[in-house]
């Protein structure tokens, strides 16, 4: 009970996105029992103002996508929401893919795509992150203000996630991957 | 939902700027057909007359539609020649060529959902708080040297003006080129010189026309118009009336 | 129910006390609406994280006071904590163009930079003022304890400051002209 409370305050005042490893260091409790707590405290933001919002280990708190209309009304800063098909194409591969490099990205869409992710990193819609498995490559995954912009809690709540993961794994299984080639016009 | 993406997007012969998955996949639609090797051979014409007309494109642009039409040709030739070996590589590029635009597909399906549902109900961080106690917290990597070094290391690290993607340049650099390359290829395993038949190429134009007629040969030869006698797949081809052929090659390629 | 979450959500967004009035003007309903609407939703908060504060007509969320300890930690966490490198290049920014909206910096480095502006305005190193020539924009400046911090009375002091300025000014013209031509015919 206590320990769900004190995530909301920690969340709360810190107003960024916060690790589960961060939480648990804060709080001085195992990564487990904050998973939980977070699955509770999930459970009491139903109907309210307020919501968690989760991407992987990762946590912030943000204004119930039902208000966005109400909020966008009190947001002084102009918001771009205009994508290019070149933007809305790279976004959905990132997406469903949930992370991509851009060799991947370049192999889907039969064109560089340099400048569209540079311009999508600018609006901090993706960000470049190392590759777990291979530190030389570089991978581009949604931000959360990516996940805000779509009005979705987690990158699951995404129309057609799941159904996506078994169409790929039927067009995958004859495929050849792209070349693993350093992305030597990387930005 | 898909008739969105499509709707006044992908209107049919609007020179609109597009990658070269989108042109392909647009005409296959067209046809109401399935992504496999026999519509893609089907498309092949029209999606080289397609590049042949593009201009004003960036040259990295341009490379990547030329690297698929070079792809679509050898399917084309593939499904005409049944004789034709083809090359390990050239066996995955068509096989990679299918798939990816498979890939394609189901992704730019997928941003339909992106297109629709991105700035509608945004959820909105808070905003920084104002409250918060006023201090001033240096640090001793703050000094006008570093904060130069530093601004000028950032003027030196952008990106230049044009990129080009690497790999496709590397395989081909022009439309010409590439149909040089094929009409080389083709007429090494076939032992045939359709340049007789066709013409020599030397504008790009021209050039076009010769791989068009040849493509457009083998069609003929295909539904049973021509005869041809090819008695090895190493030996001459030998095309019977070969007059007439012209013409009627000449006539199909007009239309 | 839906009042209740629409003040929560109201509230949570701005993150600074708001007056009842202010409430009722930016959800069109009366004062006495809002004045239930808020006795339920402080019935809400007990036991959590976060707590509705009223003082006469003002109210406004904040930690509950019980985590008073945790959250002193947590202030002292991030004021204490080293500028990332990527703040110090925002700094330098700052500092060479004399004063940029996010927007400027989010090109210049490529990335989204609202995280570093945030480590930066905490710890007093810039401060974020309304653009004169567009209310809707907002422009970071450097403050004056950090140009006393480096010892020069006006930024043209700087080092080599005329030629970096002029550089990181050529740069946006760089990157815009290629990034618009393609989103303007993809569309």
């Amino acid at each position: 009970m206590q320990l769900e409370s004190k995530i909301e305050a920690v969340l709360f005042f810190r107003n960024e996105s916060t690790s589960i490893k961060k939480l648990s260091e804060i709080l001085k409790v195992s990564k487990e029992e904050i998973g939980e707590a977070l699955i509770s405290l999930k459970q009491k933001y139903v109907d309210r103002g307020i919501v968690l919002i989760q991407k992987e280990d990762e946590v912030m708190l943000g204004t119930a996508s039902e208000f966005g209309d109400l909020i966008e009304e009190l947001q002084k800063e102009e918001l771009n929401k205009d994508l290019s098909k070149a933007s809305l194409e790279t976004l959905s591969i990132i997406l469903y893919k949930n992370g991509a490099s851009r060799a991947d990205i370049d192999y889907i869409r039969g064109v560089n795509s340099s400048f569209t992710l540079r311009a999508l990193s600018v609006r901090g819609l993706v960000e470049k992150v190392s590759d777990e498995n291979d530190s030389r490559r570089f991978i581009y995954k949604p931000t959360f203000e990516l996940l805000s912009f779509l009005g979705v809690h987690s990158i699951e709540e995404l129309p057609e996630y799941f159904e996506t993961f078994n169409n790929l794994n039927k067009i995958k299984e004859n495929i050849e991957e792209p070349a693993k080639e350093k992305d030597s016009n990387e930005i | 939902m898909e008739n969105e993406i499509l709707d006044g997007k992908f209107k049919v012969k609007t020179p609109v700027f597009e990658g070269p998955f989108g042109l392909l996949l647009r005409l296959i639609e067209e046809r109401k057909l399935f992504i496999n090797d026999v519509s893609l051979a089907s498309v092949t014409e029209d999606y080289i007359s397609y590049v042949n007309s593009i201009e004003d494109m960036p040259r990295d642009e341009i490379a990547s539609f030329i690297s698929i039409a070079s792809t679509l040709i050898l399917i084309k030739s593939k499904s005409l020649l049944p004789g034709l070996t083809l090359l390990e590589e050239e066996e995955k590029d068509i096989k990679n060529l299918e798939d990816r635009l498979k890939l394609y597909k189901l992704y730019s399906e997928l941003a339909i959902y992106v297109k629709n549902n991105f700035g509608k109900n945004i959820i909105f961080p808070a905003l920084e708080s104002k409250k918060s106690v006023l201090v001033f917290l240096p640090d001793e990597r703050i000094t006008k040297e570093n904060m130069m070094l530093l601004a000028q290391e950032l003027i030196n690290k952008i990106p230049k003006k044009v990129f080009l993607p690497k790999v496709e340049v590397k395989k081909v650099v022009s439309i010409e080129e590439m149909i040089d390359r094929l009409t080389e290829r083709i007429h090494k395993s076939l032992n045939m010189n359709f340049k007789e038949f066709a013409g020599v190429g030397i504008t790009k134009e021209e050039k076009v026309t010769v791989i068009v007629s040849f493509l457009a040969m083998l069609e003929l030869v295909r539904v049973g118009v021509v005869h041809v006698i090819q008695e090895n797949n190493f030996e001459d081809i030998i095309i019977n009336k070969r007059e007439e052929i012209t013409e009627e090659v000449i006539s199909v390629i007009e239309e």
